[in-house]
């Protein structure tokens, strides 16, 4: 039994690497650092850590969290039932439940990975032809540890998606649609719900990790409602993770798969 | 990657059978004809026309029925038809008509308004065949149309090829690598092997100079069968791999008649095959 | 008794011309996207947007009360196509872009996943008519959740603005109207069937066009954050449709005073989004179109001669 | 008993694949056999646990399959259509599925899995090089890798050609023999012949005959057929059949007789010593109803 899960370790790692998505994954990977390098070469008084920070806020943490446990969350759900590979996961030894559970797990750390090798890059390109961001690798992880349980969130949330729908474009439109005009658009609106949305919880968290709890301008656009702190963020986004660790779970559990002729 | 070497063949009018294994360049050829891609050297001629040069216009002229599914999952097979035929050029009107009229010459009744996606195989060859003849094409490309089908609905489709290939003036090509197909429908046969032009003739002609042979489904004991075959001093008998048995003999059915009577057994089936086309084709596949 | 032949018989006719050909394709297409609810529910979203300001124009019109806001071309400028003005994510190309991408992501990467192109290009069609048909039919369907709403505020505005305007000045908002609706949609269309023809699968085409979209803007967010400069801003997706798009409407600039009585001010014209003019963000726009098309053109040369 | 299934009911939406199927399956190998569309494969889906009843009771070697994976690893499933990890080599795809399934030594048991359907040589090349035949057996070493009890085979000889038919044949019985048993489902009828005695009629989603090879043969002479004779000598051969009680009906051309008749078995045993006494040369025997459609139509339509 531990032997077949690891098994599934290895078999959702290896579906990480290979095919179109992840060029997309690496794009999205390298894009940050590749622009941070641009501004650093080319801008006159750049401030390293502002770049670094700015990057890592409207960035990495903002859209390439989502968009990677977007890519991998679907094509690992839907995407796999569509290509007729899901058919041999399920006949194994390890229940549904726990197939969920483990490929979660490892997407989120291999996420994770990347986004630490996503800031990392950043800081160092950042820090181009300058001194070195002060504190890079604290930043780097904090910043690695809560860009985490924002991709947990996100990855529970597309693979429950993903496993409820039967078609990979309903899947797309229930992940897409609620996401970013929740995440995107209220995020940075001066309106109530605004601090209800994952990103506001995760920057919240990183205030005191990475800004010293002191609201830089890049928390300028906190009006009208309330960040939320370190513990309310991180109760919220616990709660979150569990509830949609739990759908997905529950829907791998009732998920038949069918054969191309259900269609 | 050389798909067709030094092939110079030219095809008559009716229907002809493109005969070769797998990887033979059959495909190839069709997309050459259609002008998807174009001959590394040598020319082409379709109906007259080069299809470097006037593509569009051949296409009109020409009905293409590809191997591979190549539909449109989410568009109803009224649908799915109407615009081949709108693309072709047919108009509203006619698109419309002509759709209705083969889908139900094709044998496609009330489950033309359902969505290709969800039809079985045999209906999506059916619909894939409508497809191709609804402009009503002067030429008829059908690449395999039988694969994947379950014996009546093989029959069905060939039926429907036979139909639609003889005195609809409608010329076929029909690129396969089951005999049986060809010998059903065609009257012609081009026989091809890695790239290259093996036989071309009419099958009448290939088969006048044939010993023929007798193909046999029996009930009851086989080996009792086989031993009074041998008592009427027939040996070749072998299975066909399909059931049934090949015997290679050819003065008339009573001999066979005779070892049925003495061993008891019924002849549920008895048809006459020719081993020349046969034969040649296999050693093809063979060598 | 008179028996007629129901079998297939021949048919001979004239052939309708290219363009009828490729018409045919767009309205197929065209019909597909409202069986999909999901779509549904966006159109719906963009019509609401505009309902909303009718209604707002209604109720202030009946009750005498002038809108500023509402004043001049800025009710279409602020308060739908660019709205909430300023933002990096204006709430209407949101929803063109989450529209465009579950409609348009599946025009090319479904053909390619069914191998559909054998049937397109075994027919009358070369490969541009077929890029022009999935083309078209994805900037008409985009343009009946924008140029819709727009022409349904325009008339809503003729009815029930409190602005004297003469025929010319609502000859030009309606110029405006069309012109932006273009600019949200030509672009965004060419790009999506690029991101189309690269994949067969759908969800990867629809998910790699909202990468774009929302990489451009934090891009240029977090560039124009640390660089503590305005350039960024022409790297944003959101910023050059929009500005382009409140370029249009410069012709002609809101009245300085309001002749109703009681109305006391005007609020003031935000500053343009680019400080730029029009050329470069144009130029940007026209290239990337025009790569994409050149993109989609050399998949589908590629594509059709494969088994 | 490996399979008991109890009124199974199985939509899809309103699409109905199975509609109250009972059936009892016995170990050794049993044939599926129903036309394209006929619910074989939502049978076999749900036989293994990968989809669920709508309604009914299905219980596999005395268990229910669905969210059971202490059963799944006792049966192997070889789908329809093909679906592979396509940038993996055929050993790495069989290693991986082995070790999902609790395989003790994942590596081993894959080479035996991939030796014993003769693989060996194609097995470090990428599946996506591969070959239909070959597809066809790196699925069967999956299905067969972990060992299992019971052997769902879907369509697995579809589209191959007769040699790599013969080779599948070969590799299911041997299967069989070492004492595995088998599920099997073609359109088929000779297919299935070679593989086995045993097997189960499926169509439109309802259950329609299950027997013995020999049963179901006798159930095509159970209707009436329409037997084509085709001669030199029509209008003597028709003389000579009118004598007879088993025919019904007759009609002639000037090349062929067409004989009806209720009783099939016992005309064909009598045809050719009829035909040999007429003097007439026969060229041809065919008929229409017999073969396994025909059975399908009498069976369901009547």
């Amino acid at each position: 039994m531990i032997q077949a899960a690891l098994g599934f370790a290895g078999l959702t790692l290896r579906g990480l690497i290979g095919g179109r998505r992840a060029t997309a994954a690496a794009v999205l990977v390298l894009a940050p650092p590749f622009f941070a390098l641009i501004a650093s070469m080319f801008g006159k008084h750049v401030d390293p850590v502002k770049l670094f920070h700015g990057f890592m806020f409207y960035f990495s943490l903002w859209f390439v969290i989502y968009l990677l446990s977007l890519i991998y969350g679907i094509s690992m759900s839907i995407g796999e039932i569509e290509d007729g590979t899901a058919g041999y996961l399920y006949l194994s030894a390890v229940p549904k439940w726990l197939i969920v559970l483990i490929q979660m797990g490892v997407t989120t750390a291999a996420l994770s990975a990347m986004l630490f090798v996503n800031l990392l890059l950043t800081g160092l390109a950042a820090s181009y032809g300058r001194e070195l961001v002060p504190n890079l690798l604290r930043d780097v992880v904090s910043c690695t540890l809560v860009g985490g349980v924002g991709i947990a969130v996100s990855l529970g949330y597309y693979v429950t998606c993903g496993l409820t729908f039967r078609t990979p474009t309903g899947a797309l439109a229930a992940a897409l649609f609620p996401t970013f005009f929740w995440e995107i658009l209220v995020t940075s609106w001066p309106m109530k719900f605004a601090e209800y949305t994952l990103t506001n919880n995760l920057r919240g968290m990183l205030l005191p990790m990475v800004f010293n709890n002191s609201r830089g301008p890049l928390y300028r656009y906190v009006v009208n409602f309330h960040l939320p702190d370190y513990g309310e963020a991180s109760m919220f986004l616990s709660i979150l993770m569990g509830l949609f660790l739990i759908t997905a779970m529950i829907a791998a559990m009732n998920r038949s798969i069918e054969g191309k002729e259900a269609r | 990657m050389r798909a067709l070497s030094e092939l110079n063949v030219s095809i008559p009018q009716g229907a002809v059978g493109l005969l070769g294994p797998n990887g033979a360049g059959k495909s190839t050829l069709i997309k050459i004809l259609l002008g998807f891609t174009p001959p590394t050297s040598g020319s082409v001629r379709v109906l007259g026309l080069d299809p470097r040069v006037a593509p569009l216009e051949i296409r009109q002229q020409v009905g293409y029925m590809p191997e591979v599914e190549s539909h449109i999952p989410s568009l109803s097979a009224v649908d799915y038809v109407y615009l081949a035929a709108r693309l072709t050029g047919l108009p509203h009107t006619d698109a419309m008509q002509r759709t209705h009229r083969v889908l139900n010459f094709v044998g496609l009744h009330d489950e033309r308004y359902r969505k290709v996606g969800t039809y079985s195989t045999g209906m999506k060859q059916k619909a894939k065949f409508a497809q191709a003849i609804v402009h009503h094409p002067k030429l008829l490309l059908l690449d395999e149309p039988t694969t994947g089908l379950d014996p009546r609905a093989r029959e069905e489709m060939l039926m429907l090829i036979r139909d639609i290939a003889h005195g609809k003036g409608i010329d076929v090509i029909l690129s396969t690598h089951i005999l049986h197909d060809v010998e059903v429908v065609c009257d012609h046969v081009v026989i091809m092997h890695r790239g290259a032009l093996v036989a071309q003739d009419k099958i009448s002609n290939l088969t006048a100079s044939a010993s023929a042979a007798y193909e046999v489904r029996i009930k009851g004991d086989r080996d009792a069968f086989l031993a009074s075959l041998k008592g009427e001093g027939i040996d070749g008998a072998a299975s066909d791999g399909d059931g049934g048995l090949r015997i290679a003999y050819d003065r008339g059915t009573a001999p066979i008649l005779r070892a049925a009577v003495a061993s008891g057994v019924q002849i549920r089936r008895l048809t006459q095959t020719h081993t020349t086309l046969e034969d040649r084709f296999s050693k093809l596949i063979g060598g | 008794m008179a028996i007629y032949d129901q079998s297939y018989t021949p048919w001979t006719g004239t052939y309708t011309s290219r363009a009828a050909r490729i018409r045919a394709m767009v309205a197929m297409e065209l019909a597909q996207p409202f069986k999909n609810v999901w779509v549904l529910v966006s159109v719906l979203m963009a019509f609401s947007l505009v309902i909303g300001w009718l209604l707002i124009l209604f109720i202030a019109g009946s009750s005498q009360v002038p809108l500023p806001f509402a004043f001049g071309n800025r009710i279409y400028r602020d308060g739908f196509y660019n709205f909430p003005t300023g933002s990096s994510f204006t709430l209407f190309s949101m929803i063109l872009m989450a529209l465009s991408a579950t409609v348009g992501a599946s025009l090319i990467s479904r053909d390619l996943r069914h191998r559909a192109l054998l049937m397109y290009f075994s027919r009358s069609i070369t490969r541009v008519d077929y890029l022009l048909g999935k083309f078209l039919s994805l900037v008409l369907f985009l343009l009946i959740v924008t140029l819709g709403p727009g022409l349904l505020l325009f008339i809503g505005q003729l009815g029930m603005s409190q602005e004297r305007l003469t025929f010319g000045q609502r000859m030009g908002d309606l110029g405006a109207i069309t012109l932006h609706s273009l600019i949200l949609t030509v672009p965004a269309s060419a790009l999506v069937l690029a991101f189309s023809s690269m994949t067969n699968r759908t969800y990867l085409a629809a998910i790699l066009w909202a990468s774009f979209y929302f990489i451009s803007a934090s891009t240029s967010e977090a560039l124009r954050f640390t660089l503590r400069s305005d350039w960024p801003k022409i790297l944003s997706w959101t910023n050059v449709t929009a500005h382009l798009g409140d370029l249009c409407y410069a012709v002609r600039p809101p009245p300085d005073t309001i002749r109703i009585p009681g109305a006391k001010s005007i609020l003031p014209v935000p500053p343009a989004i680019l400080d730029c003019g029009w050329l470069p963000p144009f130029l940007l726009l026209t290239g990337l179109t025009a790569l994409s098309l050149l993109v989609v053109w050399r998949r589908l040369r590629s594509v059709e001669g494969e088994e | 008993m490996i399979v008991e299934a109890d009124h199974l009911n199985k939509w899809y939406g309103r699409v109905i694949a199975l509609n109250d199927v009972s059936m009892r399956i016995e170990p050794g190998i049993t044939g599926l056999l129903g036309p394209n569309g006929a619910g074989k494969t939502s049978f076999m889906r749900i036989l293994i646990g990968l989809m669920r009843e709508s309604s009914g009771e299905m219980r596999v070697l005395g268990e229910s399959p669905w969210n059971n994976p202490k059963l799944s690893v006792r049966i192997g499933y070889c789908p329809e259509h093909d679906g592979f990890y396509e940038g993996m080599t055929g050993m790495q795809f069989v290693t991986a599925l082995a070790r999902i399934r609790g395989v003790k030594d994942p590596v081993a048991a894959a080479k035996r899995a991939v030796d014993w359907v003769r693989m060996a040589e194609a097995s470090d090349r990428k599946i996506l090089t591969y070959s239909r035949g070959m597809r066809q057996r790196i699925k069967i070493a999956q299905a067969v890798v972990h060992k299992p009890e019971l052997l769902v085979l879907d369509e697995p000889l579809t589209g191959s050609d007769p040699i790599v038919r013969q080779e599948l044949i070969g590799l299911i019985k041997a299967f069989a023999q070492e004492g595995g048993s088998v599920i099997v489902s073609s359109h088929v009828l000779h297919e299935i012949e070679q593989l086995t005695r045993r097997i189960v009629l499926i169509h439109r989603g309802r259950l329609v005959a299950e027997g013995d090879v020999g049963q179901i043969r006798d159930l095509i002479d159970r209707h009436p057929h329409t037997v084509e004779v085709k001669s030199d000598r029509p209008r003597d051969l028709a003389a000579a059949l009118a004598r007879e009680p088993e025919v019904v009906e007759i009609r002639f051309d000037p090349s062929a007789v067409w004989v009806r008749t209720p009783k099939p078995d016992a005309f064909y045993s009598k045809l050719p010593r009829i035909a040999l006494d007429a003097g007439a040369e026969v060229k041809e025997i065919s008929s229409p109803d017999d073969n396994l459609e025909a059975v399908f139509r009498y069976l369901t339509e009547t």
